[in-house]
């Protein structure tokens, strides 16, 4: 673990649920780890892999994906599909080498401000554990150039 | 089998079933086998049918979309026509499919043809096309699949895998042949390719080239079809089956689907259900 | 541990495990003999499993749960190693290997029973009861004397179909398992409220008024069906029923007496085995009478 | 070119406290398109929106970012704000850093600080993509649909049609009036409930600006709020309705007889006939399965020649107005309405499933419905209470609670909160019939939650006698003539064993059959018990997800008459606001298609949740996607799925989500 590592985290959180969840947090200051930045969707449906791979690219060490609970979606289902979408996009990442601990889909409903800071404040801390990703030092052992 | 097609193409023009077939001809290196589009009886004789006719036709199909065309499809093309019907972009009663039995396809490049069958074709099930019109060939019984070379990449460790798929990335020319190549990929705009949002970015580094592929293979999960041209014409030989079959894997798994097996069927991202348990989501 | 294969058809399944279990080696013999002897007619192979024990019915699982669950998981284990389904004809040992196969899934009772028999469990056989096996092949049971004109009640007690989650091979209310296997066999399944009724199980020597106002009640129902005979699946419901009939009558003046048999051996009867290899001479009510006058023995 | 305004406000400490607001604005001022930026004590003020609105037009500001509480807080408020400088409101962003920043930082003003930074970065990089959106106004048919005609179907079309709107109601049973006809007396001030519910009826039936379609069913909806178009099968009742005067000659002449629904068994009906004399229509139908005319052409079409069965036609030779029309086939018909409203009830639990009550076994153990229907005195006994065996009056009389509720073993975990209410009542009526009965009621808990409802059960145990006793029953079976009861009573600990002449066990209530297949062609959700799924359980209980599409009554979950009644009110008045407005305004942020992206997979039509998205053919003979407003919700699932990325959901664009991701790195 790399001393004074903080990750960088993106969170897309769906409006609803978990973007009220965070919210509510707030309200009831509670606290969580500064290192997550909350980008409001619709629903958690409406994350595109691209943003995900995006985020990655960029070089962030985790992203969090935080909808309704399966059932309770605003618009019914759109979690149902985000979770497909997710259930097969984390092995397909971690197969590319972007540990799946890196990439996480929760459930936060609007009251649970509570189960948001544990998750953030979890995943961070997973993160953290992880150390920083080690692409620059792969490459570097792989020959492999960065362009300008 | 050449036999057989030539009659039945013949067969197919004279009574106006179709206005061209789309097959197979002997390249000019006297020995592969290349793409043919025949529009008369005259033509064809030009038909040939041999361990050398490696490429999926049936991307050509969308370019006549409209009119009635005869094509000659191994399995895994056949199952390129289904993604395509079940997607919209095909109408099944403008295709007259002549299927060929297909008993794996060796490696082929320019004036060269491998003796053993390429790896794909050793791993892949089908060997009688999963629709046809008119079959050439005798059936024989499907293989079973295995997935053996998508495991050791799982079984690897992350910094291995990471390691590995970074140099494959980085040897990436973003020629976008795969693309080309690949009958799944018909969109007339690639994402790749737009600029508002750039989603990646015309340089050639290693991290768009990421991008790239992983998307493209995601754009392609529950659609990829393992015919595999992808990685054929792939100039730098990048082993994008790696990444389509890691995919294929986890459809077949999670959501019990394989592409194209069907026209007529929910792909697994189209539907869920509400009280599934899939592996790694709470 | 791997699970039990649940999943397979029990119809395309030729051989099994069997546990015969402590009655069916005593004072149940002739429902061991009728089972064996009908599945052999319907080729059904059943194999002893070597070296059973207990299966830690009665005394077991009334004192101690994790005896209770050890027991039998020996056995499970045993059977897993042998990778046929483990068929129990008496419904005391289903019921207890059933439920501790549905025990050990959790991983810490697994643990904690692997120190008590100092074996390690790494897969254990499929439960079955023998009414599930004949009714997975049901269509096909040649019968070569339909038993015209019998009306059975069909009594289940409560250890096939409770508790629901862990145990049930059919309905706990109102099940009909063995009604359709007696109705296949040619005779006339009675429908009566008493099928899962308690017939008071192991209470005989500790509270005999109870057996016998239990027992009393499920003969007498089965008697107002218009019952022929009881049919069981069950060495102590059968042992219940059978052997209190004298004592009910002069406690309750009311003659309430009715033949009960296992169903096994309406099983083989319709197969054509005889009254005496069925063993079907050896109840203290005697069913002999009954069948005779049906044209039946 | 985007010139942008930040706004930093310090919501007294709230924010200030634990974020440096100074370093904050320096870092905004230095973004990209960033021209003006300024920092306010409470930017939602008076003086706060005055500022906003003055540097729009001194700095011609045209995207505003608003860093202060979370946009769920003043979102609102300040779009409002931007509209009035001038604005389109949608050219705005916040950047929500107290409730995500501020108030969960507190302790790190550094990180806070940085944190706020970035959120600022986020918001004004969106902002930069937002354009201009506008609501869309759709026109609207002022016209309810009401499906079900049971007590809250009746009441909301009484008040939408009252409120000056045309309504239609259509019910499938040949007549309305639903469950509450089918009561005897009602709890817990024991009106009789046809005196109470047929006056409705009829008021229902002779308002001017109501159409009734009785035996008629809801075959397909299509369309959105304001404009749906609803295709409606009206069944073939082989009499035409508009000669027949229901004088009634034909169904006391008709001579077969079968088991009544109504009654539930319990008495006969003829094959023409009206389901109870207070109908409404009471005109009659024919029932094809049983009539004998239609037996007889049954039987000659399929080709037999012997044993024909008589042709009677009793009907048709009596009736004064040659009213009876045996070719008469089903007819689809297609209506337009603005507003739906669902009010298709409940049925009882088939409490055969219990095997150890012996229903459907044991002729004398019955449903409470079916007791309604013997106590009734126009029911098939007059009124007299005569057990179905042996028409014997029972003496003694087991009630069974919670059959078919609160039990998960039949998939029925809920309350089905009438059935304490109606046993109590049972137990009064029985007494009052005949004072020698007397009533053991097997309850688990009472519930008898209402206005003087708790004082309804008390006074059935209190002044009639009735014998509680709590705890479930085992078993039932029959001894003789009589019933043997076989329970517990858990507050003695003890086994209880009763002879009874009479069962009567509480079933529950479950939706009517045929709810999810409507729920379906609605697009309106359900849960697992298959009732349907109000928008919010509290506060928009009478609302769906679809908008103009409202729900009253049983189907939403259980519930007694009053709270049916004030549902079918509530959602009339739903319906009533709706038709208020001359139009109706869209939320701009729906989807849109690229059509020359498109490619026709069409992957976002079996996305959608809501059906939003149909298909265009293009001149070229391409089919492409195309999004309905007025059905869209702005989820963003077909934008997700779309891979040539032609389809977008505005507010929440590719562009503005990409350059949020993409700003945090710059």
């Amino acid at each position: 673990m790399a001393v004074g590592f903080e990750p960088r985290v993106v969170g897309f959180l769906c409006n609803w649920c978990s973007y009220a969840g965070a919210d509510m947090a707030g309200t009831s200051r509670m606290s969580y780890p500064p290192n997550i930045r909350i980008i409001r969707v619709p629903c958690s449906g409406r994350v595109d892999p691209l943003f995900v791979v995006k985020a990655f690219q960029m070089g962030a060490d985790g992203v969090l994906i935080a909808g309704c609970h399966p059932g309770d979606c605003h618009y019914t289902e759109g979690n149902y599909h985000m979770r497909r979408r997710f259930a097969l996009l984390q092995p397909f990442l971690d197969y590319v080498g972007i540990e799946k601990e890196r990439f996480r889909l929760e459930w936060v409903s609007a009251s649970e401000g509570k189960r948001f800071t544990q998750v953030v404040t979890s995943f961070t801390e997973q993160l953290r554990q992880l150390g920083p990703r080690k692409d620059r030092e792969l490459m570097a052992a792989k020959g492999v150039q960065r362009a300008v | 089998m050449q036999d057989k097609i030539r009659a039945k193409a013949r067969e197919l023009l004279e009574t106006g079933t179709v206005d061209c077939v789309i097959g197979y001809e002997r390249a000019t290196d006297g020995l592969t086998a290349r793409p043919v589009f025949i529009y008369g009886t005259a033509g064809v004789d030009r038909l040939v049918f041999d361990q050398t006719c490696v490429h999926n036709l049936s991307k050509f199909l969308l370019d006549r979309r409209d009119k009635r065309t005869a094509i000659v499809a191994k399995p895994c093309d056949s199952r390129a026509i289904n993604l395509l019907i079940n997607e919209g972009q095909l109408a099944r009663d403008k295709v007259y499919i002549i299927g060929v039995v297909c008993q794996g396809m060796p490696e082929v490049s320019w004036n060269r043809v491998s003796k053993e069958p390429q790896e794909r074709c050793q791993r892949c099930p089908q060997r009688v096309p999963v629709v046809y019109d008119y079959l050439v060939g005798e059936p024989v019984e499907a293989l079973p699949v295995t997935f053996s070379d998508v495991e050791q990449m799982e079984n690897a460790g992350p910094a291995e895998r990471r390691g590995f798929w970074l140099e494959q990335f980085g040897r990436c020319i973003r020629c976008h042949a795969c693309r080309q190549a690949c009958p799944g990929c018909y969109c007339s705009e690639c994402f790749v390719d737009q600029l508002d949002p750039t989603w990646v970015g015309i340089r050639k580094d290693v991290t768009d080239n990421e991008m790239w592929n992983t998307i493209r293979a995601f754009h392609l999960a529950g659609r990829c079809i393992s015919c595999n041209e992808c990685e054929r014409v792939c100039p730098v030989s990048i082993p994008l089956s790696l990444l389509n079959r890691k995919l294929e894997k986890d459809v077949g798994e999670f959501f019990d689907f394989q592409a194209g097996i069907k026209a007529e069927t929910v792909p697994p991202f189209a539907t869920f259900k509400k009280d599934e348990h899939l592996k790694g989501v709470e | 541990m791997k699970q039990a294969e649940s999943t397979g058809t029990l119809a395309g399944q030729k051989a099994f495990s069997y546990f015969p279990g402590c009655s069916l080696h005593s004072t149940a013999r002739e429902y061991d003999v009728s089972a064996r002897l009908s599945c052999e007619a319907l080729g059904i192979e059943l194999k002893e499993l070597e070296g059973w024990a207990c299966c830690g019915a009665s005394s077991a699982h009334s004192t101690n749960e994790l005896l209770a669950v050890s027991l039998p998981a020996r056995d499970l284990k045993r059977a897993g190693e042998v990778g046929l389904p483990l068929v129990a004809a008496c419904a005391m040992c289903f019921s207890r290997l059933k439920i501790a196969s549905h025990e050990l899934q959790n991983n810490d009772m697994r643990k904690l029973v692997q120190t008590v028999i100092g074996q390690e469990i790494q897969k254990t056989a499929r439960v079955v009861h023998l009414l599930e096996v004949v009714d997975s092949r049901l269509d096909a049971i040649p019968v070569k004397k339909p038993l015209t004109e019998l009306k059975v009640a069909c009594y289940y007690g409560c250890l096939l179909v409770r508790p629901r989650e862990k145990v049930a091979i059919d309905d706990a209310e109102n099940p009909q398992l063995m009604d359709r296997l007696v109705r296949k066999l040619g005779a006339e399944p009675v429908a009566w409220a008493f099928k899962t009724e308690c017939c008071g199980a192991g209470l005989p020597l500790a509270r005999p008024d109870i057996v016998l106002k239990l027992c009393h009640r499920i003969l007498a129902q089965a008697r107002q069906a218009g019952a022929d005979c009881i049919a069981v699946a069950c060495p102590e419901c059968h042992s219940n029923l059978d052997t209190h009939q004298e004592e009910i009558r002069a406690r309750y003046g009311d003659d309430a007496r009715v033949p009960v048999v296992y169903f096994t051996q309406l099983l083989g009867l319709a197969l054509g085995l005889s009254v005496q290899q069925l063993h079907l001479d050896k109840h203290l009510t005697d069913p002999v009478p009954v069948l005779s006058s049906k044209g039946l023995a | 070119m985007a010139r942008i305004g930040v706004f930093i406000c310090h919501c007294g400490s709230n924010i200030a406290g634990s974020v440096d607001i100074a370093r904050v604005l320096e870092a905004a001022r230095k973004m990209p398109q960033v021209v003006y930026v300024e920092d306010n004590k409470y930017t939602c003020s008076d003086p706060g929106q005055a500022s906003i609105r003055n540097a729009v037009k001194a700095h011609r500001l045209n995207r505003v970012v608003v860093a202060a509480c979370s946009p769920r807080m003043h979102e609102k408020t300040f779009r409002k704000t931007v509209e009035q400088a001038g604005l389109n409101p949608f050219l705005l962003e916040i950047a929500n850093i107290r409730e995500q920043d501020s108030w969960v930082h507190s302790d790190d003003k550094e990180r806070a600080t940085e944190k706020a930074i970035e959120i600022v970065r986020l918001a004004v990089a969106k902002v930069a993509r937002n354009y201009e959106l506008y609501a869309r106004q759709i026109s609207l048919t002022k016209r309810a649909l009401v499906i079900g005609g049971g007590i809250s179907g009746i009441q909301a079309a009484l008040d939408i049609a009252n409120a000056g709107h045309e309504v239609v109601l259509v019910e499938r049973e040949p007549t309305i009036g639903g469950r509450m006809a089918q009561l005897d007396k009602t709890f817990p001030t024991l009106d009789c409930s046809a005196c109470i519910l047929t006056p409705k009826m009829v008021e229902l039936a002779q308002h001017n600006r109501v159409v009734l379609f009785t035996y008629a069913e809801v075959q397909s909806i299509k369309g959105f709020v304001g404009n749906f178009e609803v295709e409606v099968r009206q069944k073939a009742r082989k009499v035409n309705h508009t000669t027949c005067t229901g004088c009634g000659t034909c169904w006391q002449k008709c001579p077969e007889k079968v088991p009544s629904e109504f009654d539930l068994g319990m008495g006969q009906r003829t094959a023409i006939y009206i389901p109870f004399p207070q109908a409404v229509p009471t005109k009659p139908v024919i029932d094809t399965e049983h009539c004998r005319y239609m037996k007889y052409q049954r039987f000659v079409a399929s080709g037999e020649e012997d044993k024909k069965p008589p042709q009677c036609r009793v009907c048709e030779k009596l009736c004064p107005t040659g009213s009876i029309d045996w070719e008469e086939q089903d007819r689809v018909f297609t209506e337009k309405f603005g507003a739906i409203i669902v009010a298709t009830g409940y049925q009882t639990f088939d409490a055969s499933a219990y095997g150890e009550y012996g229903a459907g076994m044991y002729p004398d153990v019955i449903s409470g419905l079916q007791l309604e229907r013997l106590m009734c005195a126009s029911g098939p006994t007059g009124g007299e209470v005569k057990r179905p065996s042996d028409g014997a009056h029972p003496k003694t009389v087991v009630f069974v609670s919670c059959v078919g509720s609160r039990d998960e073993a039949k998939c029925r975990p809920y309350c089905s909160k009438v059935c304490c209410m109606y046993m109590a009542k049972h137990a009064i009526m029985l007494r009052e019939h005949d004072p020698e009965v007397q009533c053991y009621i097997f309850y688990i808990d009472i519930r008898a939650g209402g206005k003087a409802y708790e004082e309804f059960t008390r006074r059935a145990q209190e002044e009639y006698g009735a014998i509680y006793l709590r705890g479930r029953i085992s078993k039932i079976y029959q001894e003789g003539k009589k019933l043997v009861v076989l329970g517990e009573d858990s507050l003695i600990g003890r086994p209880v064993e009763l002879s009874a002449d009479l069962v009567v066990l509480a079933t529950g209530m479950e939706p009517s059959s045929g709810v999810v297949e409507l729920a379906q062609k609605l697009n309106i959700s359900y849960d697992t018990n298959q009732f349907l799924v109000e928008a919010h359980p509290k506060l928009r209980p009478v609302e769906t997800q679809s908008d103009g599409i409202f729900l009253a009554g049983a189907c939403v979950g259980p519930r007694d008459i009053p709270d049916s009644v004030a549902q079918g009110s509530a959602a009339a008045v739903k319906a009533a606001a709706l038709f208020s407005q001359d139009y109706i305004t869209t939320d701009p942020m729906t989807a849109m298609v690229d059509i020359s992206r498109c490619t026709g997979c069409l992957l976002c039509t079996q996305v959608c949740p809501f059906k939003a998205i149909s298909t265009q053919a293009l001149r070229d003979g391409r089919v492409v996607a195309s999004v309905n407003e007025g059905l869209c919700k702005g989820c963003g699932l077909c934008a997700a799925v779309c891979r040539s990325k032609a389809i977008d959901l505005r507010g929440f664009t590719n562009q503005q989500l990409f350059a949020e991701v993409t700003s945090l790195w710059q």
